[in-house]
């Protein structure tokens, strides 16, 4: 049987079912070789919040989204178009964000009495007509993958635990890719259990060969490889890549890195990642507490290493005073928060941008500290490493701003030539003659960084008020003004040195789209989705938060409107207001989840329709 | 280090230094009250810190808050004066990022025990080689006079007129019970000793733990005259030695000596105990030094002073080290450009 | 000799000496006396930051300054008419807040070798010209005070420490006090020791009489009682008006108090006061930092008590996270920050403003918590009250913002009558048919309150997003997003119960000044001032910093220009101008010292000029 | 506590209820794992609860963050699920404005030890009445499976891929170095005794606490299997109890006999000792106390479970409603418009 073979620009799958079925290797699976395809992608895993709950409930279930494409692609995709589903729990949870008219592939045997009871589904909506709007596809996959087993004289378990492979083959079969890369994998991970890779690869080939034989499929698919920059290419998450930045970042500087933390989710991939790479000198303390997760890094910095710390939302909160103490000293340190839904706990697995005020004003006292973010999992890499350079070179704590959506997201990443890094040069003083521990670089304002083992440097630094040059204790009224105005402008000298901002768009029109960090990907598809429709819409995604950059107040008085979207309650747009004295529109979404583009569309459209502006005039 | 440690190189080796007390004096005004205990620990450490043989900018001392941890302003050596409990996390900062640097930390009994108690206990139990230097003047002094977690129960102060309820720390129990392996006690007004002390936890390697009795002559004057006073100090306090039976009194005539767990008094004059009945001190010892501990908290018993317990185990800063040069030995130098392609990748012509 | 009596509107004085001198007792004794002749007056003690300073430094000089008049008094004075100087570095440190012409009363006796050296004097001041633009008096107060007490026998140490009174008595003869207050303040005292009573009477009367007989003083001077509300008045420093006004809503309220807390400057003295008040039930808990005092409070509130915390920067920054759960779990509490002057530690003993930033958005996630603040020392009783009121009515925690200089400043209060406070009624649920922790007052949003103890009523809360009305714990999007918004709507909805903004001057007009807080009293005088001159120049001093009042904005918009005092570098500023999108004229000093009025003004003149105006168009 | 006592009163005093442990069963979904050590400490804590003739709206169990802090939510009394190592600080607050409740704090090895080691040790000093229950995996649980404060020298966690190198907490020395009045330890897979031993901390007045051995199967399965499962657990724990002799092995044929402060094992039946020769068990014995929790750190002998220590001493709480009280007695009840007006004051007509 020959079937129907159409063409797509781009696909979203979800992958979804309890946490012991191994949706996030079949995801990942799908990626790796979607991503050796050429085509441009971008995934997100979404985990329970429970460590390992019991199999079929609701809460239990784990699912993995890959949006991929012959185009740019730059988020997982608002809406599914397939959806895998494993058992009935899988099902009711992923609903909700599957198309009208989307695929649906249920396992039916995972669709048994008990599991559709823990799912809360009073009858089989495999059989009743309740997704009559969806193309669905029930296949006997357990037993499917028990058939093709069956000689091997495998245990249950074993068995059970290879059907996420059948899945993964009919979605290789729909979406016209190939198995190798998978086998090959199987032939890596089991090289000690060729059992196993006999296995897993036999069922691998039966879904595949499921999706070519059977009637149930009609058509299958093919998506274009992307026309992506050339070069070389890996996946990379959030967290990896921040991870990696720093190591790029002690590289460049020269300077051995300290990581001084205590784990939180979702930061603790990034001291995971880091603990591996002691041939380095990456040294990772993990701490008792958050205080003295930063502390430490404090007194390693001191010392002439480069202190990090990393954590999430609470632990900033609990960073907090020392913070302050590395502003006043004036030494570099990056700190990297991963933010979460919050207040408090809040929803410590799901993603948020509420503490960009908490970075730029948590502190007692006149505290400043220059605060970057990253747009995009990938860019996580230059984010840790911009925070590092600014840390270094102007001797100052810098917060570096990432989130959930971010950390665990994934995306194709050109791996930059380590050549076409910036050095960092550290300014160590060593002369004694003429060294003053608050003397400063006449460009950076940086004072010099005075490492302890130095003959002659001793000198004493503390959280008192400094005298300036001198660094003495001084309670000397205009020379506390002096050294608080002389470290804000530390901070905003910084603008000097980054690059400007950019519009994506024209340079003036109707609507500017200005966002910040992670919203990245969810703004830019819906702000290029307005522009085809002949909209006047550009986009600014914001990456250094202070200072800000110099030209965006003039940038932002080109447009008739500035709409802000946010995962908080409008922390930039307090920002921009009271910088720019320009009225701003809100987008506000908490939900502990990433824009949708559709949300940002239908509120562009929102705007330009003529009542909205009438409304506001 | 790559960088750092090359500075460090570049500097040409000097010879050592003969120092004398005053070259560990900075130029900054002491700034205690006349009269206050902290004068003479200043001192006593200035003393001991030349036979030390180490270079004085290979020295750190690291303080939180508190009129003790203004300690470091006076000393000449690299001195960092941070926030309230937090030092022994900073200091363990230093430390485990360079190694070759002698780390002090001067603190409080509510620098230390109160607002920095965890910090204190994870380092003791870490055995990161810190020399901890603990101000125990049973009171808050820079805030002007509350209780401390040291303070005795019913102690009156600003914040307790009704006298304070809570039982206090024993410093010398809580490091033991964080298995510190270095646990000493000395006194401000002892010079000799206290010297002796500093210089055994100047040579310990891992975590050294020192309670110095110290006297807040404006807000808890007299503390501990008991056990500094001329009149009443040979009575009750008994200085330890290792190997040495715990002998004490005026004339010492009086020791100690177990009975089942606990010392008791006993005269070595009136005929019914000789020197060889009393307790040998043995600083390797665990339960000795927890007896020895808890001897604070019997009023009836002398106070015992010295070294009570010193032991070597492994230290955290040389066993980071060591796995760091190790990975490097398997691994060869990590290489950046390896590290971001390796693994699975993937090109686009 | 008669001596010239003159009249004056108001005097300001100022004691200083070596910390053992008695200045601070001198002081309160003058201004006692000075209280009950029916003068206003403002006054403000200036401790060294050492705890002992060595006699005769720089570093070691103690000073008490007060301001008294027949008119208003708002402030301790920005210069004063009269120095009494009991040592050479007391001359040293104070002489740049004298003003020209204004008079010296100089101890000669201490003015000896050793006390010039330890100043840093080459010659001694009081014989060289270099005070020649002042009314120079020098006094043998030591040695006439050992006159007065020669036949008596005392020891040297126990005369010396008389001499203080010399000095007061001279006083109250140039300014016509009577000595009685004194002397029944010496006989209480010192009941114990009638010696004692006899020689400080004696000295001050020689003091007294010293003025009367000698030549040097060619006049003396009145001051007339001012027009003062009638009532019974205290004096009250800021820090006793805070505990006083805790202790006024616990009352109030019928709820216990509990003070979890920790020391710090310059805040430990509402501890020390509310741990004297023990039959009020006031429990006060000396934690072991400043986390577990902000956690016992809540705790305690979770109990049924209502918790308090006190604490200054460093301590609020700490107490971060807690405030973060207090938030979701909605509970009363209040925190009161005494401010100083940072970042980090900083400067301990002086005040500063800087932490307004910190109190509205210091905590992760959307964290929206009242703040109060008190304007006058007297006025930190309202504060406290009014923070006690809104965190049990509305059971949420509140910031109260105080200051250094309002902590230790005091002045006259109009003691109020506890009639003429309201009660403050606590909703606690008791009945367990249908009891539901997170259901919510139609009104004030608030949630019910429900303490362990109640049958029927067991239920848990937590620090993890919740469902509405039942409590659970809920992952849902919506339920988060709707969760956020009721606790942000809840503090805006305290607008609506919150007296409405008041301009002291025109409804409208050149200048409006908008001060926040402790800087009340300098600019009420500045702008009163400034008024006199026939200025348009109105003041509007903000308590209620969030909400916001509701009729701020309105009020604001009436004025050509905005000026914002701050002893900080804009923070209040960059609130309005976020909210309103009002352009604000900032006056930044952050010096750890109050504004002078005169600072005030002269920006005030400055903003009026013709130049300026144009440079602003 | 004027209000509240008054809302309090005027609830009906109930007639004394007949618990079951399905009483103290909460409505909510229990999301462990399947397989979970901490599902036993529920059943133990809900079958311990009936007994104690204390009801359950007189009951309140905090905790801070973690799996095992999910336990508040599972029990049907007021619960307090609060924020990471505060749980102590928390309960401290309850109790001291509530004394008539009965206050519980539900706590892990991180959250009880790392972050929050502070309050914990200070709640022990304070002899606040708190029952701890540390539910020690020696893991981090609930962040997926870091090292924690109680794991072992050298152990591969996430966090640690080349193995840790932190000498891990031992937390009956902690606690007793902090001078709990009670401290015990007890086997999640060991139900009767758990009972016993929550029994034990429940009717103690002062901290107790209580380290319950406890499976984390998902990320540090077996830690405990030495000393809970059926092949090795009876020659690897020794029960103690109060006055009875330290007897252990499968027939009961070793035993514990001091050589110096070191216990060391000796067999019944080989002649060479007998029962009379063994440590007999004394809770009162604060050194004693010390030598078994210094046993968990020597291999060669067995691990002590049961009630180590118990001995009474004034509780913080109870000093502190004592000091109101004699306030009251001697000054009255406050009186608001006194206060305001008393001292110095004067009238402006
Ligand atoms: C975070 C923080 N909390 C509180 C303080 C206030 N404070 C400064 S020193 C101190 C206690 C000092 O006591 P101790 O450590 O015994 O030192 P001492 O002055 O007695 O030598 C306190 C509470 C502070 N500076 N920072
Ligand atoms: C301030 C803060 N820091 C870190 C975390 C992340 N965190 C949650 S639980 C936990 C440790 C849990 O370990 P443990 O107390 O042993 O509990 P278990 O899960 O093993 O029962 C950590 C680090 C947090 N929630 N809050
Ligand atoms: S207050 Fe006490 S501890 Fe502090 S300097 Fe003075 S005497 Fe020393
Ligand atoms: S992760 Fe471990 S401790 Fe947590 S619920 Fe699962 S098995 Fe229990
Ligand atoms: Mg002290
Ligand atoms: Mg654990």
């Amino acid at each position: 049987m020959t079937k129907e073979l159409k063409n797509l620009d781009d696909v979203t799958i979800r992958f979804a079912g309890d946490s012991g079925d191994g949706m996030q290797l079949t995801g990942m699976q799908f990626t790796s070789t979607t991503a050796l395809l050429g085509n441009d992608l971008s995934t997100l895993p979404d985990y329970p919040a429970e460590i390992r709950a019991p199999a079929g409930t609701l809460f239990g279930v784990s699912g993995f989204q890959i949006h991929f494409g012959s185009t740019e692609i730059n988020t997982p995709g608002d809406i599914c178009d397939v959806l895998v589903a494993m058992n009935p729990a899988a099902l009711k949870v992923n609903l909700r964000s599957l198309s009208d008219g989307g695929i649906i592939i249920a396992n039916r045997d995972g669709f048994n009495d008990k599991n559709l009871k823990l799912a809360g589904y009073a009858s089989n909506p495999l059989d009743d007509e309740s997704l009559s709007k969806y193309h669905l596809h029930s296949v006997d996959i357990t037993k499917l993958t028990q058939n093709a087993l069956s000689d091997m004289g495998l245990s249950n378990k074993l068995v059970d635990r290879c059907k996420n492979f059948f899945a993964l083959g009919m979605m290789y079969w729909m979406y016209t890719r190939p198995l190798e890369p998978t086998i090959k994998w199987f032939q890596e991970k089991f090289a000690k259990n060729p059992e196993l890779i006999d296995a897993n690869t036999r069922v691998l080939k039966a879904g595949y060969a499921f999706g070519e034989t059977t009637e149930i499929f009609a058509a299958r698919y093919e998506v274009k490889p992307a026309s992506l920059k050339p070069g070389r290419y890996r996946s990379i998450t959030g967290n990896e890549a921040a991870a990696w930045g720093l190591i790029a970042g002690s590289v460049k500087s020269g300077l051995d890195l300290f990581l001084g933390t205590y784990p939180i989710t979702p930061a603790s991939d990034i001291l995971h990642e880091l603990s591996k790479h002691k041939n380095f000198r990456v040294k990772t303390f993990q701490a008792e507490d958050e205080i003295a997760g930063i502390t430490s890094s404090i007194g390693a910095s001191y010392g002439g290493a480069i202190g990090v710390t990393t954590t999430s939302g609470p632990g900033m909160a609990l960073k907090s005073e020392a913070m302050g103490l590395a502003v006043i000293l004036e030494v570099p340190l990056v700190i990297v928060n991963v933010q979460r839904g919050g207040p408090s706990t809040g929803l410590p697995t799901k993603t948020e941008q509420a503490d960009l005020s908490q970075a730029i004003f948590g502190r007692n006292g006149e505290s400043p500290i220059p605060v970057v973010a990253a747009t995009t999992p990938a860019d996580c890499f230059f984010g840790a490493f911009e925070a590092m350079r600014i840390a270094i070179k102007y001797m100052t704590p810098v917060i570096f701003l990432s989130d959930g959506y971010l950390a665990n997201g994934a995306e194709p990443w050109l791996i930059p030539p380590v050549s076409s890094l910036p050095d960092i040069a550290p300014k160590f003083a060593t002369d004694p003659n003429e060294f003053f521990p608050y003397s400063r670089d006449e460009k950076t304002l940086a004072r010099p960084w005075a490492i302890p083992g130095i003959p002659g440097l001793e000198h004493r630094i503390g959280g008192l008020e400094k005298e300036h040059i001198t660094g003495n204790v001084s309670y000397d009224p205009e020379n506390h003004e002096f050294m608080v105005r002389m470290r804000q402008a530390k901070v905003d000298r910084i603008a000097d040195d980054i690059p400007p901002a950019e519009v994506d768009g024209d340079p003036n029109g109707d609507v500017l789209v200005v966002g910040w960090g992670g919203t990245y990907g969810a703004i830019r598809s819906a702000v290029e989705a307005k522009r085809r429709e002949g909209k006047s819409v550009s986009h600014l995604q914001i990456k250094y938060l202070n200072p800000l950059q110099k030209n965006l107040g003039a940038i932002l008085a080109n447009y008739r409107h500035v709409l802000v979207p946010e995962l908080n309650l409008g922390q930039l747009s307090r920002i921009l207001r009271s910088e720019y004295l320009i009225p701003t529109i809100q987008l506000n979404k908490i939900q502990g989840l990433p824009f949708k583009s559709s949300e940002i569309e239908e509120k562009i459209d929102e705007i330009l329709s003529r009542e909205y502006a009438h409304e506001l005039s | 280090m790559n960088l750092v440690e090359d500075a460090l190189k570049a500097i040409a080796e000097q010879p050592p230094v003969k120092y004398s007390a005053k070259d560990f004096q900075s130029d900054q005004d002491v700034r205690w009250c006349p009269g206050c205990g902290d004068y003479s620990i200043l001192a006593q450490v200035q003393r001991v810190m030349p036979e030390l043989g180490i270079p004085r900018h290979k020295m750190v001392f690291v303080s939180g808050i508190g009129c003790s941890s203004r300690f470091p302003y006076y000393m000449n050596t690299y001195g960092f004066h941070s926030i309230h409990g937090r030092a022994p996390a900073i200091a363990t900062g230093v430390k485990i990022a360079r190694p070759d640097l002698m780390v002090w930390v001067a603190t409080g009994d509510g620098d230390g025990l109160s607002i920095g108690g965890n910090h204190l206990i994870h380092a003791c139990r870490r055995n990161i080689d810190l020399n901890i230097l603990l101000f125990n003047n049973q009171i808050y002094g820079l805030t002007k006079g509350q209780y401390s977690p040291t303070s005795e129960f019913g102690k009156v102060t600003k914040s307790t007129p009704y006298g304070s309820v809570d039982h206090p720390f024993n410093p010398l129990l809580v490091s033991l019970g964080a298995e510190a392996s270095f646990v000493a006690r000395t006194l401000d007004r002892d010079p000799k000793h206290m010297q002796f002390v500093i210089k055994r936890a100047a040579e310990h390697r891992g975590t050294s733990f020192v309670e110095i009795y110290q006297n807040c002559n404006v807000f808890n004057d007299g503390a501990f005259f008991t056990y500094t006073e001329k009149e009443s100090k040979d009575d009750h306090v008994v200085f330890i030695e290792h190997g040495k039976p715990m002998v004490f009194g005026k004339n010492k005539d009086k020791g100690l000596k177990l009975d089942g767990f606990t010392p008791k008094v006993v005269s070595l004059t009136d005929g019914t105990a000789s020197v060889n009945d009393l307790i040998v001190h043995n600083e390797k010892d665990t339960m000795l030094s927890f007896i020895l501990a808890r001897m604070s908290s019997l009023p009836e018993l002398p106070r015992p002073v010295g070294v009570v317990y010193a032991v070597d185990r492994p230290r955290y800063e040389v066993e980071v080290s060591n796995q760091i040069l190790s990975a490097i030995q398997k691994k060869g130098e990590g290489n950046l450009e390896k590290l971001l392609n390796h693994g699975e990748t993937w090109t686009i012509q």
